[in-house]
């Protein structure tokens, strides 16, 4: 039943991509794009990864859906008709994703306890992470202890973000008509 | 939306609940689904919805320019600071066994202080990229 | 304290950003932002110094052991380039303040800044780490400070400039996020010199050839290798001056370690250059570069895309070093990393006197700069000839160990086809002098003044370097020598 | 989630992968670059994600009720990732308002016609 009703999330996953892809309208494409990461939240759901599933349906449906849809009020809603044959672009999409489906194919059978990614590092994390750091969701003991630093990274790329951003929109106005 | 009497009301009652709501994801981050990240996130949101109904200008003087600026980088030197503490309390960078006596303790208050950095740049973050996308769409209009 | 420098020489960048954010004041950030290099070079140097020997130095963040920790892991190669990042570093930050000045408000210099230690930070934690998943982080941390301080230039095409690299930059970001998911799934480990001892055991998956294949583009877009080169010529030619001269020194280079790192040190050259062909494919892209870029530098219209597009054409010497796959290959790559950052970075700093006074750098407005810059025109002319590799310059250290790597191995058509590109770096180098002394100057030009003291004396340090490692190779080769050593070694 | 399941999570991950790497590249408008570059970024997610699951398994999350977890580090890779995905998108969209500001448009080809060959004169910004 759970195989099911993922199987149906992801085919409607997929049609919402291939929606984009058609749709000229800018609003109908941001609109999907959220519609997009709500189903991509729920499959994360079925996965077990409750945590990333939280954080793409705040970050994916909700955040980006606002940063879009305030750059769009900034700008025309409908997109022009591309001029040239986009058949270099198709060639390179698929070679990618030819190679994702080499890559992939022999890859350890699902949901084998002796697979690599069950059997090496992990372990650790699911049988002493709470003795170790008293933390009882493990996604949280990795993300903030053993792999604390990568958060710390994660955490200097907003801080990035958000000073670029500064950096870009904020009104100069004296310095600006200054230089004009 | 400043003149609708329901929504400002609903909205004010909205925002406890959100931001009460923020403080669990936060805490219960050990337990449960949830973190700084996300907390973050949810704070910056219960003040967007605040500036949707009261109006941008109202939302600055709640949180003014400068303190979200300033919060940015707040963030960052707490979650970078625990590190250094760990660095001066005779560890390597962000080990926090040695935050307290008892290293399972040291780990609980080094996590805190790390979710913590983690909710204050995020919320800032995503609160100056709000303030500063619809402050530049007002002027667009006003053109 | 000295066993914390691996950390702190990246962490002090990464702190010194959010307090320049709160001193928010231009002159104190550029104070903290000085500091901050030169304590960084310090570190470096000590590292550079402690690793010659062939120790590996490992670094537990959060006192976890690898492979459940986040290690930091240093040797001679990435102490070299980190030492490289370091000094080039320093010198731009002191650059800055003058060239700055004339190129982006006031109000906006501490926010410039601030993207310059968040992207020395970025480069010095891609080049610390030894955490495959850690490199992906400080990788964009370097690349959205990067987008940032091009996006700062002052021509309105410095806008879609930053764009296109945005885009460009994370389509790589993701192709190496999917090399890295693939070696994970099949090794179960994110720590490279984990994955460096689990992958032989299933280096005949097909699995394993598609994450290096999807780390090697992703890569590669970022190191600007033919034809994945399309974001750097407009990124460089519009980007601020002293962005220009820091981007060419460090950023490419810093990219052409994490692959020399992944394919000898992670994949290993057995699996890369014996059972797969990478190294014939990275030779033939490289003398692409090499001919078709540096013939396409000769008929730019602006000094800076022109160098822009040499650079690229550099970058060929470099990957072409890695991938003839002998020892003298490497080294030949390596020194010439260095010896091209030193070279590129100069002559950069030294356009952005020309940019400083004439306001621009195309071809029609330094028609007889050299006459009233002499010693800015002198500069790059020294760097040109560095740039061609003439002998008593650092590039012929380069591309002298380039030739000899292309005949041990056989090839003299190899080494005819080096020298023979070098002759194209000839004509765009002539084109620089015949402008800026065979032309006469207008009156605009004519009543310009020598670039300013303090600028042209930093440009003058790199120029003078480009000459003593010309002649003193003690430094660059022998780092080159241990570094080559210790990527062939691996981590075991 | 059985077997075939998870061999359907691959090939609608690949498609994805695919669509979006192609509206990144093909289309001329920023702004849809930039969705098609998001849904390239996610497409990895259920790369790493749908390994991580076992059969029979639950949440990482410690309780007395259950003995086998999926595996947690892949959950914390791709909380990285999306964050890094939204700190780019914003980014990009502070730049496309930038352009949009400066050329009055945010079609690619647009663009590129109002900019003759590269020449040293600068353009001032509006």
């Amino acid at each position: 039943m759970e195989g099911v009703i993922a199987g149906a999330l992801l085919t409607m996953m997929a049609a919402a991509t291939v929606a984009i892809a058609v749709q000229r309208n800018l609003f109908a494409v941001v609109i999907l794009s959220g519609i997009y990461s709500f189903l991509m939240a729920t499959v994360l759901v079925a996965l077990d990864a409750v945590d990333v599933a939280m954080t793409e349906a705040a970050v994916g449906a909700g955040i980006s859906t606002v940063l879009l849809l305030s750059a769009l009020h900034l700008s025309r809603g409908e997109e022009v008709k591309p001029l040239h044959k986009p058949l270099l672009p198709l060639a390179v999409a698929v070679a990618t994703g030819g190679a994702l489906v080499y890559g992939t194919l022999d890859l350890p059978a699902f949901s084998d306890p002796q697979a690599a990614i069950h059997a090496h590092v992990a372990p650790r994390y699911i049988e002493q992470a709470y003795r170790e750091t008293g933390v009882e969701n493990i996604v949280t003991a990795v993300l903030a202890s053993y792999r604390g630093y990568d958060t710390l990274g994660e955490t200097t790329v907003v801080f990035t973000a958000g000073v670029g951003v500064i950096a870009l929109l904020r009104r100069r106005r004296r310095a600006e008509k200054a230089r004009a | 939306m400043k003149d609708y009497l329901v929504l400002r009301v609903i909205a004010k009652l909205m925002i406890g609940f959100m931001l009460l709501f923020a403080l669990y994801v936060q805490f219960h981050g050990d337990f449960g689904p949830g973190g700084g990240f996300q907390a973050g996130v949810i704070v910056a949101a219960s003040i967007v919805l605040y500036a949707i109904i009261y109006g941008l200008d109202a939302a600055r003087t709640v949180i003014p320019d400068r303190v979200i600026e300033a919060l940015i980088a707040v963030g960052v030197l707490v979650f970078a600071g625990v590190g250094v503490a760990g660095l001066l309390l005779g560890g390597n960078y962000l080990d926090y066994f040695v935050l307290s006596g008892d290293p399972v303790h040291g780990q609980h208050r080094g996590i805190f202080w790390v979710e913590a950095g983690v909710l204050i740049t995020v919320f800032a973050v995503m609160l100056k990229v709000f303030y500063l996308f619809a402050s530049r769409g007002r002027e667009a209009d006003a053109e | 304290m000295t066993s914390h420098f691996p950390i702190l020489q990246v962490v002090l960048p990464l702190l010194a950003a959010p307090v320049m954010v709160l001193a928010r004041r231009a002159g104190i950030t550029w104070l903290i932002a000085v500091a901050m290099s030169a304590a960084v070079l310090g570190m470096a140097g000590w590292l550079f110094v402690q690793t010659g020997a062939g120790e590996t130095i490992s670094y537990a963040i959060g006192s976890w052991p690898p492979p459940w920790g986040i290690e930091y892991r240093i040797d001679a190669a990435n102490a070299y380039v980190m030492l490289l990042v370091a000094a080039i570093g320093l010198l731009v930050a002191l650059y800055s303040r003058a060239s700055i000045a004339a190129e982006i408000p006031a109000d906006q210099h501490y926010l410039f800044y601030t993207m310059f230690a968040l992207c020395l930070t970025g480069l010095l934690g891609m080049a610390a780490t030894g955490d495959a998943f850690n490199l992906f982080v400080f990788l964009e941390i370097a690349s959205l400070s990067t987008y940032v301080l091009i996006a700062l230039g002052r021509d309105r095409r410095a806008l879609v400039a930053a764009y296109q690299y945005l885009i460009t930059g994370t389509i790589g970001a993701s192709f190496i996020v999917i090399g890295v998911g693939l070696a994970y799934l099949e090794t179960g480990t994110l720590n490279l010199a984990d994955m460096a001892t689990r992958l032989p055991d299933v280096s005949d998956q097909r699995s394993v050839r598609a994450a290096l294949a999807f780390l090697t583009v992703g890569v590669s877009l970022k190191l600007a290798l033919f034809p994945l080169h399309l974001w750097l010529p407009n990124a460089y030619t519009y980007a601020p001056s002293a962005v220009a001269a820091f981007l060419a020194a460090t950023a490419t280079k810093v990219a052409v370690y994490v692959l020399m790192r992944l394919y000898y040190s992670v994949f290993g050259a057995k699996l890369v250059f014996e059972e797969l062909a990478v190294g014939r494919v990275l030779i033939a892209l490289s003398l692409a570069a090499m001919v078709i870029a540096s013939a396409v530098a000769i008929f730019q219209r602006d000094v800076k895309r022109m160098f822009a597009y040499s650079s690229i054409a550099q970058v060929g010497y470099i990957t072409l070093g890695i991938g003839i796959a002998s020892e003298t290959g490497l080294i030949a790559g390596i020194v010439h990393l260095f010896n091209h950052a030193l070279t590129k970075g100069a002559i950069f700093m030294l356009l952005g006197c020309i940019a400083l006074r004439a306001g621009g750098v195309g071809f029609d407005r330094i028609a007889g700069i050299g006459r009233v810059m002499p010693l800015t025109s002198f500069g790059i002319v020294i760097g040109g000839l560095s740039l061609i590799g003439v002998p008593g310059t650092a590039g012929f250290v380069s591309k002298w160990y380039l030739v000899v790597a292309a005949l041990e191995q056989g090839a003299l058509w190899l080494a005819v086809l080096v020298v023979a590109s070098s002759l194209l770096a000839i004509v765009y180098v002539w084109r620089f002098v015949e402008a800026a002394y065979f032309n006469a100057p207008s009156a605009h030009i004519a009543a310009l003044k020598e670039a300013p003291a303090g600028m042209l004396a930093l440009s003058w340090v790199m120029i003078a370097a480009c000459i003593y490692f010309g002649l003193d190779t003690r430094l660059t080769l022998g780092g080159a020598t241990d570094a080559a050593g210790a990527l062939m070694r691996g981590w075991p | 989630m059985t077997v075939i399941a998870a061999q359907f999570t691959y090939w609608v991950t690949i498609f994805i992968a695919i669509a979006g790497l192609y509206i990144v590249i093909a289309r001329g408008n920023l702004i849809k670059k930039l969705v098609g570059l998001s849904i390239f970024q996610t497409s990895v997610y259920l790369l790493y994600i749908a390994p991580g699951k076992l059969i029979g398994g639950t949440a990482p999350i410690y309780s007395v009720d259950f003995a086998i977890y999926s595996n947690p580090l892949p959950h914390v890779l791709i909380l990285t990732a999306i964050v890094v995905g939204v700190a780019t998108l914003a980014l990009g969209l502070a730049l496309v308002v930038r352009i949009r500001e400066a050329y009055g448009t945010i079609e690619e080809d647009e663009i590129l016609a109002q900019e003759a060959p590269p020449d040293a004169v600068a353009t001032p910004r509006p």
